[in-house]
């Protein structure tokens, strides 16, 4: 088993025909991902690589009963519309790559998604990659190759970043999730590390955070909870950033005293997880944890 | 984005905050008509988009009109936090019983919105939160009924109010829950909420608003330009984000995230970075090229180091926007690359043919970066 | 048994302070309603008719937990909010004297109190009463008796007249529930018969109904379907009202195609529900129901 | 309480939905310069607070300059169920394919807000409710989530759209979404929302305010002060509810039910009531001394017919109003009055020492008031 999208994942496209839309569908299809369906508003009845545009979720949901997840590129103004729209067609997992969403519009959501039981992973983020396996999402594949980590990261970049050198030392991946870096995301840090922590193939997570909010320090509780039983490895992005300024679209913000580099990676020892200082450090510290 | 104190207050009072009377003034001089209508003794506040003002010098009190003068003539002339006092508030003292905090933010662990209220107010909600935490009580609201005017009462209630107070804090919490989902604000905070002869005024009221969420508020447009110093305002026309530190090592990243490691390693290897400057998603060569000469044309800057990690963005676009920004200026820095991901061959190759170093590592590159800047500085 | 209110009834009425609340509240206990509490926001502390004033129905609930029932006399603008409240401390019948709600505040409170399970009736109503047990309301009590008949009402004054021709001829109630006559009321025409019809004691519903909405069709419809099985007997005001216009705070006002009295009146005769042409007409025919 | 067109429309175009260029007018003259500004043909609408203005010829096209000029001046020397015409919409005349039908609006028996639609616009929706009931689309709304976009387009693909025009129709269905929690409303309504040459455009707007939210929206409070007549207005002053219709016996009463059933007992027994005036709750002999002077005044009342049903309103300060309005008038006509309730043998003595007729039951007074009302007509 992987996590969150497989050889099973049936993958349906919100704003398939808009420029990034298609481009990376077509990226997805290549790299084996099963995309049934497009949606755009008022171009249902066209095709787009091959595959039928609809006008609504609901209309491709029932062509396309397999459906289970979608992957949301419709513009900031009606991402939320969109992920409400996929919810209400009844999808298991909503990938939400758009980026600046008002945050109010996340919340409402989000937390519409989450009560009904759909997962949503973002908005603003890279997406799930399961090496081999499929791809609902933008990062470049070929950074990623199949082996025993699972990955969360906050970033988009820096996660390619880190599953590059990862791969280049001959450490793959399981399943790596890019969680967005919003205020306001579906699956959370912690969220993301149990399902990889309750999938049998993943044997070390590695979590790469940010400053802003509080989603590592939570991560250490749980942790020292003991709520997490396998290996975590991290690194935090930001330890030189000043507090108080937005870092570029991320939402990285340090305000209300939580949300330090320094207190995410003292909270991150306390429970006794290793904390990279710049990433290069991971690949060894996930080596010094498989080989224990 | 960070609306100025007055601004704020006009919108608070628009939905029946009582605020202290007070007018806005662009010159000192003007002081002495604000006094006359307001009396004395009045306040004088430096209008800046930053929190921690009062910590800055930017709040003085001043009893006669030559001290309000005096004092009026200081804060024109102060720069806090980088932003030039361009106007101040002048309004008229209260008389202070008591103060208390009262803010409206989103709890993102939780994702929904949350009242935070405290018996002790005036000091910054962070020490507070350090110092006394058990003083702040939290109150989370459901979005779908929204704030109980019940809840507010309660909480009202344990942060020691009784009678009017309390009843005018319960009405004065709902008008600050409606702002907060109106104007679609990240923070809505009254600090002080004091106690006063005339029962419950907020005399500080401030406001930040969701950056995306801009569209649906065109009216605060102005606000947002104004919160950005120039080069800040050059780097939103082009696209990318830019924020300026204090170094000399001028970074260049694509995503937040790696910018901000690319900062931690030039860090961790003995550099200063003076720059946050992530050129975003799928950048072109006129986005590179922007970014390029902002760091060229900044003295503080002596090395450039462009760390990119292609995905949606190309490589070779990056690199083409790199070697026609050094083309066109006649500023020549050193510059240091890293190129990897999407068209990384053809990046290379451009960036070799213009005599650019290139690393294979961020590490390395960073090291070189640093050592190059050492170099200069010497 | 009765309906709603009987011995049993415990209450607090929010807004005692107020002039009507304390009026009202103190012939209420005249007539024996048990009232324990009263709720002013800011008045906490103070006593009045004997019974103390608290700040927020919790702590009254806190105080006394055998408060089941509020009655509400809050101003227009805090009306829907003081509805919460009482949902909020779990009481089962809220009882919404005040008028002129907007209705928008009561589509949102009433939906809240309906989702948590509390019984609301009104707003805009004079309440509800069980003769010789119970008053919670602001009924004059002297025109009602003990007795068979159940009275369903959307009006005020007119449930009094009615109550009062039927006390007239010894024909006494079980129960009266001024229901009230604002587009959005919690308790609705359907809903209230239907406990009249659950209540052993009432042999006969008397409904009086008005121009607007389509309460009365939807009552008829459901006697049509067989949902009701005791003999209901009707009349509907305002067959001389012009449409469009609004008579009064009621909200009686005629849109949309439905709503007319003869809409309602041929609904009616089409369930088999002999319908008084005027209010002097109903005892007449409660006692040929009651004479079967 | 209903805005005008153009002040409708005002708030539709603020809310980015489509309307047709249009220029308000408060003298026929005034249409020269309008058809300069937006060209030709015109449409010249009357700005009356009712529905149906198309039908009564509130609705005029104009071709050329004197055609304008000649039916401006219809417009202007109109009156339209009872409302003169104070200004006129010109609209530059659009090129209509295809008239649709939306609107939102209270559903009280789900105690919801629900969503109608239809592919049949033109027609007033009470029509088409009962010519055509299936040609109408209901979507009932969850107020905590709100109109979602998806569900608006699927309302949007039954009633026949697709394309743009999909697009476009879901947009306006959110605005008038928001519109109508914004301001409160009971009712916003395009009909028809025109499939033209330039897209959808709302080619007529309503709106229907909640009269109880006024407080809310006080830049609303002119559009309810001209909703009225003169008569309404003292009737507002003073606090009692008022409805002139045609008819020959003034009605007084208590509650709105108990009004309706006295204005139907008189009709019951061959009368015909001229207003419908309930003077509320706790009405006190002010209150009621107006609305008998009101009706004293008003020359097609032939005979008052004042029934009380006391509860808060006391019998005693009823029979005293009557008796203070009598007294201070020079007009003379017959009243008949049944008092029951609080305060009735008070009310009574009152009413019986000024020689006013008392009946015990309603029937008998109306009775009454219809014998002297036949009588003074003949």
């Amino acid at each position: 088993m992987v996590v969150l999208v497989d050889e099973n994942t049936k993958v349906v496209v919100q704003g398939i025909t808009g420029r990034y839309g298609k481009f990376h569908a077509e990226k997805m299809m290549k790299y084996g991902t099963k995309i049934l369906a497009g949606v755009t508003p008022g171009k249902g009845g066209q095709e787009v690589l091959g595959v039928p545009v609809f006008d609504t979720v609901k209309e491709a949901k029932e062509k396309f009963p397999e459906i289970n997840t979608s992957i949301i590129f419709v513009p900031a103004a009606g991402a939320a519309d969109a992920i409400i729209e996929a919810v209400d067609a009844g999808l298991e997992l909503i990938v939400v790559i758009t980026e600046g969403i008002p945050v109010h519009d996340s919340l409402k959501a989000i937390r519409y998604a989450r009560n009904k039981g759909s997962v949503v992973v973002g908005p603003n983020c890279p997406g799930v990659i399961t090496p081999g396996k499929a791809k609902v999402g933008i990062m470049p594949e070929k950074y990623f190759t199949p082996g025993p980590v699972g990955i969360v990261s906050r970033s988009g970049t820096l996660t390619y970043e880190i599953a590059y050198q990862l791969t280049k030392r001959g450490i793959g991946q399981t399943t790596a999730i890019g969680i967005g870096g919003d205020p306001i995301i579906g699956l959370d840090t912690v969220e993301a590390v149990k399902l990889m922590d309750q999938d049998p193939e993943t044997q070390v997570i590695v979590v790469i955070g940010e400053i802003g909010g509080d989603a590592e320090e939570r991560l250490a509780a749980a942790i020292k909870r003991g709520e997490i039983r396998k290996p975590v490895v991290a690194y935090v992005a930001g330890r030189t950033a000043p507090p108080g300024k937005r870092m570029g679209h991320a939402g990285a913000i340090i305000s209300m005293g939580a949300g330090t580099a320094e207190s995410k990676v003292r909270a991150f020892r306390e429970a006794g997880v290793p904390v990279a200082d710049i990433p290069s450090q991971v690949p060894d510290l996930v080596e010094q944890v498989l080989k224990k | 984005m960070k609306l100025l104190e007055y601004e704020a207050k006009e919108i608070a009072k628009k939905y029946g905050i009582p605020i202290p009377q007070g007018i806005l003034i662009e010159r000192p001089e003007q002081v002495n008509e604000a006094i006359e209508e307001l009396g004395l003794p009045v306040v004088l506040k430096a209008q800046v988009p930053v929190a921690g003002r009062g910590k800055a010098g930017g709040v003085k009190l001043a009893k006669d009109p030559d001290e309000a003068l005096e004092k009026a003539e200081q804060l024109f002339s102060m720069e806090i936090k980088g932003y030039p006092v361009l106007s101040v508030l002048v309004e008229k003292a209260e008389n202070i019983k008591r103060e208390l905090y009262l803010s409206f933010t989103i709890d993102r662990a939780n994702r929904r919105i949350i009242m935070l209220a405290s018996g002790e107010g005036g000091m910054e909600i962070e020490e507070l939160a350090k110092e006394k935490p058990e003083a702040i009580i939290k109150l989370p609201i459901e979005p779908e009924i929204g704030l109980k005017a019940h809840e507010a009462r309660e909480v009202g209630k344990k942060i020691g109010l009784s009678g009017n107070d309390l009843r005018q804090f319960e009405h004065i919490a709902k008008s600050m829950y409606k702002i907060f989902i109106d104007y679609d604000a990240e923070l809505v905070e009254s600090n002080p909420l004091a106690i006063t002869d005339r029962g419950l005024v907020a005399l500080d009221f401030r406001m930040i608003v969701d950056d995306n969420a801009i569209f649906r508020h065109p009216e605060l447009e102005a606000a947002r330009e104004r919160e950005l110093t120039e080069t800040e305002k050059v780097a939103i026309r082009y696209g990318f984000f830019y924020v300026e530190l204090d170094g000399d090592i001028g970074i260049i990243g694509n995503g937040a995230g790696l910018t901000m490691a690319t900062m931690d390693v030039v860090n961790y290897y003995g550099g200063k970075p003076p720059n946050f400057l992530d050129i975003g998603v799928g950048a072109r060569r006129d986005r590179v090229k922007a970014a390029v000469r902002l760091l060229l044309r900044n003295p503080r800057v002596k090395v450039i180091f462009v760390n990119i990690f292609g995905g949606i963005t190309l490589a070779s676009e990056v690199a083409l926007g790199i070697v026609e920004a050094l083309k066109e200026t006649e500023i020549k820095k050193p510059i240091v690359a890293r190129i990897v991901g999407t068209a990384e061959e053809e990046g290379k190759k451009i960036l070799q043919e213009a005599g650019i170093p290139l690393f294979e590592s961020m590490d390395e590159a960073a090291k070189e970066a640093v050592r190059i800047a050492k170099e200069v500085a010497a």
